[in-house]
This record gives C-alpha cells, structure tokens and sequence, in this order.
C-alpha cells in the first residue's frame, strides 16, 4: 500500500506561472480547476437517487419510501407552486417592488424533498434561500416579502413553525442549529418516542469553507445531538464554483468527523424525502448528527443583482435544465397515471392565484412606523434606546409643527 | 446566610451557584468548566453537583460556544459561557455581534436572548500575550448587547445572577486580577438592581471615575488624594452599556471636574464616550475638559513592563492634579 | 494623464491596477474579486489582465482571507483583501486583531504587516440586514492597524495607492453608497501624504467633520447653513486611526464649535473619541459642547427605514443650530 | 449496504438523566466518552511506527528513512537536551524565575523527528509547545525565555530561523502557515528542484475544533499549497481529553479534504522523521497539502499553571512512562551496540551545560526598556503613539527631578 493510494485527490505537478500565464491570456480553466472540479462536482457512483430525470422510479434499499399517487400529487403541487412564487419574486424585484429576491429556481426538489420529510416537533434552521422549507413548515410566502422589501429583518414567528428567522451571515446557523439539537438531546427529547426531535439545519457548498460550519460539526458530534446538516450544493457560490471550496464531493467530510454522509440526487424529491427522512429519524434516536449533500443546481441568478453571464456558461444552465426536478414528476404522473389533466389545470390555477395574492401583498406592504427602529433591541426596557426613541420622536413632531404652521 | 468574606472568585461561584439552584434551565459551557472547574476554578464543583448537561465542557472552539449558546437559548436554556481569557473572546465575535445581538431585534421579539458570557479580563497577573486584555469597548459598541463589570464580591455575586436572570445578552466582565482580593457578602438581601452606578465614596472636588480592575487603584488613589487634602468622589459605573449616567452627571455637576480610569486603549474607547457624555450633558459644570487615565494605544506588553502600562495610583494622581490645577 | 471625470468605484479600481503595475508582489484577494470582479466591481478586469495568482478567488471564509493574506504578507506580498459587506468582516475579527494587528509587535519589528483589508461600509443602498453596517470603531480600537476611510474618487485613487504600500496594515473603509457618484481625477500627480485631514470648506462659525460616506451629507448641509446666513467650516478626517487632529483643532478654535457626523452607532464610537479629543485640547475654545450626528444605539434597521436611521441634512442641521444656539 | 454500515462511529441510545445522574454523582466516565474516547484515543491499526517502545526496529515499506548510528545519536542527543532545558524551565518557573513553562515533556519524539525532517529552506509555524522545533531549527533555547519570564512576546527573528513566532491564539497559525505556503507555491518554489520550499504548521489535538484549523485545510487544499499539518495529537487540552473534539482518529479528517492524512506513532522518533520527511516532500512537488497526526501523550501538566491531578488518573500518566520516546532509542542503541558508555555521558555533560546556560540567562535576564511598550506598534512613524511615549517619558523624567530634589 503506498502512501499514494491512501486517499483520493488530483495528482499532477503544476508551476505557477503556467497557471498564472494560463488564466491571464484566457478564461480557460487551469488544470487544477479541471482537476478539482471534476472531483467536486461530479455526480459520482455515491448519488442516491430514486426518480430518475426520465421520470423513472427505482425504489433504493436502503432508504424505503412509500409513494403513493396522492403523495407524489402533493410534492409535485409544492414544488409547482413554490416555483411559480419564486418566479413572482423575481419580477417584483425587476418591477422595482422589491430591493433584492433570492431566487430557488432549481432548488424545489432538494428543498421539498427536505421539507417534507421533517415531523412537526423537528425545527429549521435555514439559510436564505429555502423559501421552499418555508412553504413546507406552513410559512405563509407573503411572510417572506418583508425581507427582500426592506420593511423587515424578518416576518413570521419562528417559534410557531419552527422555522427559523433567515440567516445571511453565511455559516453561523450551523453552530445556532447544532446548539438547539443539544437542547433537544438535554431536554429528553431523542429517542424511540413518538415525541423525538431533530433539528435540521440548511446551507449552501460555498457555505462549507466557513469555520461555523465545522465547528458545527464537531459541537454536533461532541454532545450526539439529534442534528441533519444538509447542504444544498447548487454548485456556485455566487461566481465561485464548488471546486474552488473542495478537492473531492462536499458529503465525503462527514466521515471525518465519524457521522454518516450522503450525497443525494438533489433534483430528485422523492430521493432528498427518503434520505432526509432516514437522516432525520437516524439522529432522532440519539445516535448524533447525519449530513446531506443535495446535489443540484441554482439555475438562475445568486440574487436579482448578480449577472451569472459573466462567470457561467449558458450550456451549462441548458445542461441542467434537462435534470429539472418538477419535469421528471410530471413525466412519472403522466407515464403512470396517477395525475390527470385536471389534476395539472387545478395545480396552475392555485399557482397563480399564489402569484396574484403574493403580488398583491408586496406591492400593498406599509413602511413600518419609525418606532421600528428602536423595538425589540432589548426585551425590557432600555435607558439609552428608549431616550433615543424619545428624543427622534420629539425632533420629528418638531417638523410636524413646524408644517402645521 | 448572614455577611462572610469571601473571595471575588468564591462569590461568582456562590452565584453561578444560586442561579442553577433556582432555575434548572441555567447552564454554564466553556473550556474546562467542568471537571477542572475552569483555569480560575470559577464554576468549581459546579458540574459534580448539577451533572454534565448543565455544566459543559465544550471543544474547544469560542465560536462554537457562543454560536451553540444561542441554539440552546432558542431552546428555551439560559447558557453562560465562559471565555478562558480576554484575548480569546474573537473568534466568537462574530456569533456575538451578528446573532447574539440581533436576533430579539431581527425576530421584532419573537426570540429573546438570555445568554451570558463571562470574560476574565485586565491585566496585572504576569501572563503572556492575550491574558490580559480590555476589549469591553468592542462589546459597548454593539447595539442589543448589556455589558457590565463587577468589582467585589457582593456585586459579583448579585451581578452574575442579574446577567443570568436578565432577558437581554449580557457581557459580564470580571476584573481577573480582583478574582483572589476579598470582601463582605451577604447573600440575604438581594439588592435592587445591580446594572447601576454607584457613588462608592462622596467628595467634592474631583469625580474619579472607574468599573471592574480599576476601581481598587482608583479607590487607592482617592485615599491618596484625600491625604493630599483633596475631596474626591469616587463613582463605579458597573454598567457599561448602557451606561447610568445620572449618578455620574450628579457628582460632576458638584464637582465640576472628573477623571475617568480604564485599562483598555485609549482610541475609540468607552473612557471617550464617557468624556464626551459628560461633557455633552455637563458642559457647563466642568471646570476642565474630562481626564482619561487608561492604557496605551499599543497592544498589552510584554507582562514585566505592565505595571507601566496599567493605570496606577500616581498616574491617577497626575490626572487630578491635571484637572485640578487646569 | 490629465484630469478625467470618473465614479469613486472606478478610481479605486484604477488605484488597485497602478499599485498591482507598480508592484508584482501586490495580489488582490477575496470573495468573488476574480472572474466576477467583485459583487461591486471594484476589481473589474484585474484577473484577466494580472492573472489568478494575483487576484485570487478564495474559498468563502473571511478567517480564511485575513489569515491566510497574514501569511502571504509574511511571505514578502502585498495582500489587499476584500471584505464583500461590511457586515461579513466578523468572522476574520480574530485574525485581524491577533494576528494582523499584533506581528509586528510581537516580533519587535521582525515581520512587517502591509496587508490591506477593503471594507465596502455604510448604508443607504436599500440593502437586506448586515450590508449597511459602520464598523470602524472596532479597528480605531485595535492597536497596531491603521484606518482610514475615502469619501471621492481622487482620495480614493491614492489612498488606496498609500494603504498598499504602507508598511503597516490598513483597514480601508469604502463609502458603498458613494461608489457611484462622480468627480475629478487627475492621475497625474501624486499628492503629499492622503492619510490626512483636509479641510473641505473653509468657514467661521462652526465646524463639521464627517468622514467616508457622510460627507456629501456634511457638505450639503453646509450649503444649506451657508444659505441660511451661517458660516460653517467643513473637515473631512480621511484618517480614522491614528486621528490628525491638527486641523480639527485649528478649526475648533477658531470656530468655538464642532458637530461629527457619522453613521455608525454613538455608544462608545469614534464620534466620541473625536469629541473627547476636541474638548480635550480645546476646552477653552469651545462655545458649546461637541454634538453627534449618529445613527441610532440599534442594530441597522430595515432599509425602508433607514433614512430615518442615517444623519441626514436636516439631522446636521439641527445640530449646527443645537451648538450655535447653546 | 445499510446505511448503518457506512460509516464508523460509537452507536447507542443514551438518555440525558442516565449521563447527568452518573457525572453527578461521581466522576466516572459515562457511556459516551467511554465510547467516544475509545475512537479517538486508541492506538488503532492505522498507527504508524518503525522503532518499538522495546527499541525494536522495524523498516516501514511506505517511508523509508536511512537509519545510522551517528543519526540514532543524533536524534538521541537531540531529546535528551530539549527535555533538560525543558526540565530546567519547569523548575525555574517554581523558583519564581518565569512567571509561566508549558512544558513539552513526552513530546520530544513527535518534535525532534519532525523538525529534523525539515529541509533548511523549509518554514515552521508554531503553537507554543514547540521548543523540540525551535531546537531544530537552530534557535538557541534562551531565546524562548523571554516569553515565559515576561519580557517579550516573542525572541527570535523569525525569518532568520526559519521558525515564526509562537501563536497563542489556538489555531491562528494553521491559517498564515496556509498563506506563507500559497506564497511558497506562487513563487514557484514547488517542484523538483533542490530548492522546493514546503511548509509545516503544529497544532495540538484540541485546536483541531477551531474554525481556523478547518479553514486552513480549505485553503490549503483550495490552492494546492506545499503544508504539512502536523497535529500533536497529546491526548489533553488542558483538562479536556481528545474524546471531547472527536469521535474518530484525528487523522481521518485529511481524508475528507481529499488530502492524505497519517497517525504516527508520536513516540517513535523515526517514525515521525520517516512519515514528517515523506509529507514535506510529497507536497513540496506541488500535490498540496498532508496531514499527520503524531499520537504522543502530555507527560506533565498543561503549564506550570496547570493542576492535572483535577482531572486525569496517575495510571495513564504511568502507562505512557513505558512508553517514552527516550527511553526506547537508548535501549536501541545500547541493545544493537551503536552507542557505547562514553556517549551516553557525554550527553548528560553537554545537557548539564545547556541547562545551567539556561538558568543562568534566565536569571539575568533584564526588563526592557519602557520604550519597548511603544516600540514596533508600527513600523513607520505614528503620530498618536509616538506622542504618547513622548508624553510618558516626561511624565516619568517629572518623577525623577522630584527625586533629584
Ligand atoms: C460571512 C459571509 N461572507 C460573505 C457573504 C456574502 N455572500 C452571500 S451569499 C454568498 C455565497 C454563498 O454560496 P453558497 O453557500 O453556495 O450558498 P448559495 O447562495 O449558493 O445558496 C456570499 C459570498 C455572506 N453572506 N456572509
Ligand atoms: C482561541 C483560544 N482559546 C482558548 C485558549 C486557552 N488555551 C490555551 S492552550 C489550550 C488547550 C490547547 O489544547 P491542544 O490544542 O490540545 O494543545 P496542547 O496544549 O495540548 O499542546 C487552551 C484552551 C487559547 N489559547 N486560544
Ligand atoms: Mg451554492
Ligand atoms: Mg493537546
């Protein structure tokens, strides 16, 4: 056994100015983007994948899913209409109703998939972009505009769905979810009961590099808590391809830190429930932390501000589109019978009556009163805030009187 | 319990102690907090007694801490984290500044956020690079955070418990080098709030102003400056943000002139803002500009030459003098 | 070449490709600072022209940035880091603060550190929760780095020139909501020292000082007091850390009165390091105290409030009528 | 294939009360760090070793290493003296000499034999427990004595040595190792050639959780730098042991990096030679980054701080007697006739030397200049400091006239 073959990685010996030449006279990639890129984002033999982009369906041994017509009618309407919310988000922000959306185009299966499968009692963490675990944990989409309109930090009660506030700072829900799992273990919570918790904390590949994300990881597997980490590797962060954030496929790190890591088929929601749901009872019982990759694909912008032209292909995006993940449920539906016409009809109707009401509540939604801005920083009272609050008050009525004369 | 003499260290384990008897929810984490009881053995004995799921031998990582601190007050914990030493608060500053202090404002109060972090700060105990830093002007700087500094027994025994009862984050800064100084402590009577300022000695002339480490050299210096024929007033401001500024507008109404002595650096400091408040508010009553008497605007030294860098009781002299003689 | 009309984001941009010309040992790196030239463009073109071993790409880890540039600098480079918001430098606090701003030190003066951290800081671009944050306190603190920050796109083109070959770090404070606003630039000839206090605006009876983003507020407001009969003299600091006092002072005793405009929250800030030092060594020339034009002791709003939030003329104003009136 | 099989880690289902009942009511293990511990800490299969704790030789196929006997006495001499000046500081702090030692007992296999591994081009990033390396590195020890007696923060010149300054804040350092490598790599100093430079970064097993240890390994990765992370894994930090950061061998992260990671025998001077030799060349050709775990036990206390008794049994302390890094050289040397009496002594002659050097330069050691809290703040001149330290030598030279009068 020589060293050598001891572990996976690219081999070969690079000066650098050929790479530096290379990457100055063009945008061709470097051999070591080649390289580590291939390794990152190929899908490799490891994905699990239970509906295939033909719309087959092949059930996995290790990770059983009853599916019935009703249930794959159900997660096809979730990711249609969540689709269909999303793409109303972008144009609000295009028709200047919203100062920034973060679009989930392409997102829907690995986020349904998830979403699904947790119980009621198990809590979120997300990140900022699973508006499709919104949507599952019963967060009203409207609930969502706040953000992107700049009239909030955040819009629904995170305590009532046990979803959490968003998190933009990149990497610090892990430890925020990892320390929740720990109170869920302390509180008795894990187990074989019917009452058993997980927590279930969501992130991007970009998202990986970060400090947070490992602390996370050892916190989680230090105390065993009841914690999915599940990353949805839509291959970019921001300009950045996920071979610039790992040598190999982003769920080989878990076995690392001795918990179970898997990289699923992330455009395949029937795959991402059956795992998510496995990973989820897994930790339930006490057994510590399981990571998820969701291997899928951002198909529009980072954000409205971003301008992917300039640093992704337009084939690859064609590429994809070829994996998209409502298409291939639709084509099973069809193939097998389980959905009518009506059945689609009756989808896009509530589809857009979403988009109207959701339309409708941004381009109605109010500038919170100035008192905003002093509320909630402190839970009780506060001598210096509410002295500030007192004193813009006073100046700004000073204006009032000033108009009123 | 009538009055004893115990130690600063002994009175924060007292009240650590008294906060986990009363509500089971109350944790502490940190490095060696358990079965060595932390470096400053201040949660001594803490987890032989309440077990290991209230007392918390973390890994060792500070963003960790704090950042599963948070999780755990989502889940209804009050955790108090203890930081080894002052240096080794940053890399948790990020958790601190972008969740501990935001999330009861980004959740309009959905979430409130009962945490606690202990730091042993100051210098004075010999030890090497990062031991002994000052860093409480980062943490006054970041709206949603309470920061506060104890400076004797009693108040760390009353003030660890109010940070720990307290629904906001508190910062609790312990002045290390007063860890092993004793005082009176009665834990009958608990008294009304501790996130006050208080007069620690009435005077007429000069306001010496102080919090945590320095209030002993400031207290020293006042005796001196009292053999002098000086009268000073000596205030310990024990809340840092928000700071209670009444207490200290009252005395340098009176006194019309005030010294304020802190460790840290002097640039962007809390000893700036507590000038400009003054003078802001007492511009009229002030006989002189405010005196600052804090450290360098250098990092901490090498230990054998810390004596030069901490305030002591003849630079406080110098300063009263300074505003005296303006 | 002669003087050309440009945006402040371009003339860093022409900044960082003259020090990347004059200097192969200058490498710009960060998130997204390569094929995408940054989410604000400022490194538009760089890659292409320089290559990717000089403007790197880099894993998505601000500790991973800042530490990593620590050692390039050790190494004999010239790291310029991009922070992407001013929200997201938290994570590489520790690094800057143990390590950037302490190896000289520590060494005594073995290693030099001239490493440049580029902050995009401020609000008032419609932004979601930490891109509109004014953190530049926290570095003023920190001894051992220096700050400074650029408010038009001639200051902007050589300062950033200075930060780079500077010998020490700099933290580098970018007006974002400025990159887009326009004036003159001479590339020709290379001014004394930029990381100094210029005066903006002469004037007789009150002086305003802004810094980075405040001061096209500070001088409309000035226009606007002007218009109203008052004769204010306006001060752009440039340098935060160390501060050049040498022009406020002259200012302040010749005016009797100063007000600081600046986003950033006011407990323990740098406006209050700026008053305390005024009133300081200028006591007897002030009239009035020093007034704050701040933002608010609150986290940073959501944007549909954050004019309310951010010193505006009318707050300026008031200010000036507040100490011209005391 | 269950997904229970796919990857290793302790499984049981533990329940909060059992585990907090059983830490209250006495100091025994519960059942999760028995487990946990067991992974982490055991020697394991992967242990890789080419000298015994018997003295006996084994060659190892993987990494080949010239064994003489004027090398085995030089490695030999090499322990002897860093554990007498080690020794010597130990004492010196209890004379009240230093004000702090931290102590590299037991470590002295796991340092000489990385630190003779390196080339002299090569850079060494330190904790601070690293005096074996400073010694290897030529740095004479009285120069460490400024840090522990208080007079300095540092006390060599780094770029000369080769060997940077101490880093206290745990993990800092694996992310400047990471750059001064990327900076190795960009000067094209990697490669075939004599003059390829590689990097090596020390850290203890606790470091590992820090966000910083991970980001390095990112980076490193990311851009193929020349490093060698060496983990001296020493089964502490301070009271907590290495179960509490990991539930498997350290070593097995590198795997998730797509880096190659080894557990070493941390006491077997060659062995960490061998396997340190071996790593620093593999990614001076330009195949980024290795890890080793160099498994050695903290004979001592954390620091002279430190009261070990609080939390570790004297049997375990006993048990890695036997295992002394020393110890199992001279027998080796002894046993196949390499070393003779005269040798032996005239080690024990130059280490009473060395140590009565030592405490000699510690005692006279002097305290700097108040200058020097002002000094090297910056490199240029400073306006503010530069006025505070005039401001402060007046005010001091004030004192002095009132003591002339
Ligand atoms: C600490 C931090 N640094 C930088 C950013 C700016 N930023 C926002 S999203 C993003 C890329 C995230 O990529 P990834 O983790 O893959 O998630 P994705 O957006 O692709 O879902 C960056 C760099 C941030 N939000 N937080
Ligand atoms: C960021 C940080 N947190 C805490 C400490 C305090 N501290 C010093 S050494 C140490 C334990 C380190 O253990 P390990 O990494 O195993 O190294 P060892 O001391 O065993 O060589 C701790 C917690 C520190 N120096 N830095
Ligand atoms: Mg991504
Ligand atoms: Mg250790």
């Amino acid at each position: 056994m020589a060293p050598e073959q001891w572990v996976e990685r690219p081999r070969y010996v690079q000066h650098a100015e050929d790479v530096a030449e290379g990457a100055g006279a063009s945008n061709v990639p470097s051999p070591d983007e080649v390289a580590r890129g291939l390794r990152a984002t190929s899908e490799g033999e490891d994905l699990i994948q239970i509906l295939s982009p033909e719309g087959v369906l092949t059930p996995h041994p290790d990770f059983p899913v009853e599916v019935t017509g009703e249930m794959l009618q159900g997660l096809y309407r979730d990711m249609v209409l969540i689709r269909r919310f999303d793409r109303e988000g972008n144009s609000l922000q295009r028709q200047g109703q919203l100062s920034i959306w973060v679009p989930l185009l392409g997102q829907e299966a690995a986020q349904i998939g998830a979403g699904r499968a947790m119980r009621p009692q198990d809590f979120a963490f997300p990140s900022y972009r699973e508006h499709g675990i919104a949507w599952c944990r019963g967060v009203d989409p409207t609930a969502l505009l706040g953000i992107f309109r700049g009239t909030d930090h955040s819009g629904w009660d995170p305590k009532e769905y046990r979803f959490h506030d968003y998190t933009i700072v990149i990497g610090n829900q892990a430890l925020n979810a990892a320390g929740y799992a720990m109170g869920q273990a302390f509180d008795g919570k894990v187990g074989d009961g019917a009452d058993a918790e997980a927590t279930i904390c969501f992130f991007g590949d970009g998202a990986t590099a970060q400090g947070d994300i490992h602390e996370g990881m050892v916190f989680a597997t230090a105390f065993d808590s009841p914690i999915v980490f599940y990353c949805q590797n839509n291959q970019w962060a921001i300009s950045e391809p996920v071979g610039k954030m790992a040598r190999l496929p982003l769920f080989r790190r878990a076995a690392g830190y001795g918990m179970p890591g898997f990289r699923v088929d992330g455009n395949d929601v029937l795959a991402c429930l059956a795992v998510t749901k496995w990973a989820l009872d897994e930790c339930r019982t006490g057994n510590g932390p399981v990571m998820i990759e969701a291997f899928t694909y951002r198909m529009d912008a980072h954000t409205t501000s971003d301008d992917p032209s300039r640093y992704r292909l337009a084939a690859e995006t064609e590429h994809w589109k070829l994996l998209d993940p409502i298409e291939r449920v639709r084509v099973h539906l069809v193939r097998e019978g389980l959905a009518d016409k009506a059945f689609f009809d009756s989808v896009d109707v509530e589809a857009d009556e979403l988009a109207a009401r959701f339309r409708d509540f941004a381009v109605n939604m109010q500038v919170p009163p100035v008192d905003r801005i002093f509320s909630n920083v402190y839970t009780g009272p506060h001598a210096e805030v509410d002295r500030q609050r007192a004193d813009y008050l006073e100046y700004l009525a000073g204006f009032e009187e000033e108009g009123a004369h | 319990m009538s009055a004893e003499s115990v130690t600063l260290a002994k009175a924060l384990n007292l009240g650590l102690r008294a906060s986990m008897e009363a509500d089971p929810k109350v944790l502490m984490m940190g490095e060696d907090v358990g079965k060595l009881g932390g470096v400053f053995r201040i949660t001594d004995g803490l987890q032989k007694d309440f077990g290991e799921h209230r007392v918390l031998d973390t890994p060792l990582a500070e963003s960790g801490i704090i950042g599963t601190a948070v999780g755990l007050a989502l889940r209804g914990y009050r955790p108090v984290c203890e930081i080894q030493f002052d240096g080794f608060v940053f890399p948790g500053f990020d958790q601190i500044i972008s969740q501990v202090a935001k999330v009861t404002y980004r959740s309009m109060g959905a979430w409130s956020m009962p945490l606690t972090v202990r730091i042993p700060y100051g210098g004075g105990i010999g030890a090497v690079e990062h031991h002994a830093e000052s860093p409480e002007a980062f943490f006054c700087h970041i709206a949603g955070l309470r920061v506060v500094a104890c400076s004797n027994p009693a108040d760390a025994y009353w003030m660890i418990q109010e940070a720990i009862d307290c629904p906001d984050p508190v910062i609790f800064f312990e002045p290390k080098r007063r860890y092993w100084e004793k005082g009176e402590l009665d834990t009958g009577v608990r008294p009304d709030s501790t996130f006050s300022t208080v007069v620690r000695r009435p005077g007429d002339d000069v306001t010496l102003i102080g919090y945590g480490a320095t209030m002993p050299v400031v207290l020293a210096a006042a005796d001196a400056a009292a053999a002098e024929g000086r009268s000073p007033e000596v205030i310990d401001l024990r809340t840092l943000s928000p700071l209670d500024l009444g207490p200290v507008l009252d005395s340098v109404r009176h006194t019309g002139r005030a010294v304020v002595v802190a460790e840290a650096p002097r640039h962007a400091s809390l000893s700036g803002e507590i000038s400009a408040r003054i003078t802001e508010e007492a511009f009229y009553s002030l006989s002189a500009p405010v005196a600052r008497v804090t450290g360098f605007d250098t990092p901490y030294p090498p230990s054998k030459l810390e004596e030069q860098y901490l305030p002591d009781l003849d630079k406080v002299l110098h300063a009263v003098d300074r505003v005296m003689d303006f």
